[in-house]
């Protein structure tokens, strides 16, 4: 789960190595961006002038290390103007994180 | 170029306590500058009422994928920022 | 034209580097003050702003450099960088000194950054015409 | 500035190491306790169990050390329960501090 | 001692947004601990309205002057704190 | 009876000493799960968390040394304490093999504190029966 936006600290990305690395070791995953973390999901990210690496760079490995679904809950998407448009490809909307939140046997943030 | 009383520096998110507190603190005169994960606020559909001049910090802005600017909102870039915290009496960083 | 006088700065940060975004901030600010002819009289670190001060950081090779960066940076321009000393002891950033003194196997503080109290930062903000605060975001 | 609960994070009693040294050089100085910060000022803290030291028996140290004065936003300690029966001695209550800021030259939090 | 589905345990002050997630992810069977900052919610005047049993860790509430518990809340140590985890099928840290 | 059978522990630290009290509480927690006679398989110090495992930590006498109490916990009971190698070489913390590797002037490891990949965590969601966060707070 993330649900902390992207730059403004390290705990999304270091999110992001775990659900690849429960990934690379064949473990079923999936990634669930809540509250101001779906604000990783916006397209045309340039971090150039800030001398960071686009997360939504990372986040497109997602696929090829077996990471199986990408959530956003969708009220949140809805209050940072985020639709599936503006959005990164692969983006799974979610109504409910909460009701996705139950299906899973481990949640767990980065930090 | 106005003088501004107090420059507000914020760099939290919209919902984060102290931009509540920020916004909270602005008066007359002053100004607020969004940086870091404060520019978040530019993509959030619900914009508080604010009466002092806004500003936020273009690279932030950019690197989040909010390069287009909201009317009435100003871009400035890291001198124009240092600008900004000389022509302030006084900076709070929040 | 007393809009745009040129100010003398210490920088406050007490954000850590890889945890929070000030010391890139921070640092992006202060080149462009440099530039624009103003003054940084110092650079002081507090809280967890003092890991930028470790010379032990080893991040990947495709990211910045935060620590080094800094360093260069003050070299350049000839400006003190402070680490709070109470901050830093309780964070394990310690110089010769403090290895010394409290017996321990190492020492981790990069150069040019020193440690000292908070005596430096209360200097500041006296001396200095504007203290800008660096902190972790969210 | 102090708006972070205490126990929980380090900045609060870094923000008192930065008051007292003000006061500690002659520097006039006071603190200003807001949002969640309010609850540093709760009479009867025990903190034994959790291993640390009391930041209310810190804080009485201020007037000691020369500082001015502690103010608490009275809204947020409406929030918390806080009445001046039941916080330590010595507190202002402010009701706009958002006003009370605008007197100082300086203003700063810990982190 | 009833199974519990998920514990919940919450460690952040009642306005930070972590915390208005976790209020939001209860479900029926689950149980809510507040630890560290998150006892205050014990002193704030709003409570939200929550289905679920409520425990809260002692050490800490007595820590930040609350060791007087609302109706409906059950102090904990540790031991019961580790009780808690290892009767819940699963635990999710907020 | 099923509701108080013996589970066997991975604690995953994510906050740092003398900024949040993750270090403290996960420590408590784990003293009383021990004496209840659960397993502790082993400590995984993640981010910020693992600032936990410096050797250089100087707090002021009267305050408790998170670090040595941590070490001396995992010394007793023949607990693994692992801290994450991507997190340790960002935030200056190294062992004598990553010091060599890297040039660096000094390692700071505190023994018995281990550095070593998410591999080791993986494998504790898959081996523990229980994995718990202590995250830092606010």
């Amino acid at each position: 789960m993330i649900d902390q936006s992207p730059y403004g600290t390290w705990v999304g990305r270091e999110a992001l190595d775990m659900a690849f690395s429960l990934a690379a070791f064949d473990q079923a995953v999936s990634i669930l961006f809540t509250d101001t973390g779906v604000n990783w999901l916006r397209a045309f990210q340039q971090p150039n002038d800030i001398a960071q690496k686009s997360v939504a760079k990372n986040l497109s490995a997602a696929p090829i290390f077996g990471v199986e679904a990408l959530y956003a809950d969708a009220a949140a998407c809805r209050r940072y103007g985020l639709t599936l448009d503006n959005m990164i490809e692969g983006v799974v909307m979610c109504e409910s994180s909460s009701e996705l939140l139950h299906q899973f046997a481990h949640a767990a943030f980065a930090g | 170029m106005a003088l501004i009383h107090t420059l507000h520096i914020l760099n939290k998110t919209p919902g984060h306590a102290r931009s509540l507190q920020c916004m909270d603190a602005l008066r007359p005169g002053d100004a607020l500058l969004f940086t870091e994960s404060a520019v978040l606020a530019l993509a959030t559909q619900q914009h508080p009422e604010i009466d002092v001049p806004v500003f936020v910090l273009a690279p932030d802005a950019l690197a989040r994928g909010l390069g287009q600017c909201p009317d009435g909102v100003t871009q400035v870039d890291f001198p124009a920022m240092v600008d900004l915290t000389a022509q302030a009496q006084t900076v709070i960083s929040w | 034209m007393a809009a745009t006088s040129l100010q003398n700065y210490t920088l406050v940060i007490t954000g850590a580097p890889y945890s929070s975004q000030a010391p890139q901030t921070a640092l992006l600010f202060a080149r462009a003050a440099i530039a624009a002819g103003h003054t940084v009289d110092r650079v002081f670190l507090y809280g967890d702003g003092v890991h930028l001060a470790s010379a032990l950081c080893a991040p990947p090779s495709d990211e910045t450099h935060w620590a080094s960066e800094w360093a260069g940076f003050l070299k350049n321009n000839a400006i003190p960088g402070v680490a709070c000393i109470a901050s830093a002891l309780r964070r394990g950033l310690v110089n010769e000194a403090e290895r010394k003194r409290y017996e321990l196997p190492a020492s981790n503080l990069l150069e040019p950054f020193i440690i000292a109290g908070l005596g430096e930062w209360v200097e500041a903000t006296v001396a200095s015409s504007r203290v800008l605060y660096f902190h972790a975001g969210d």
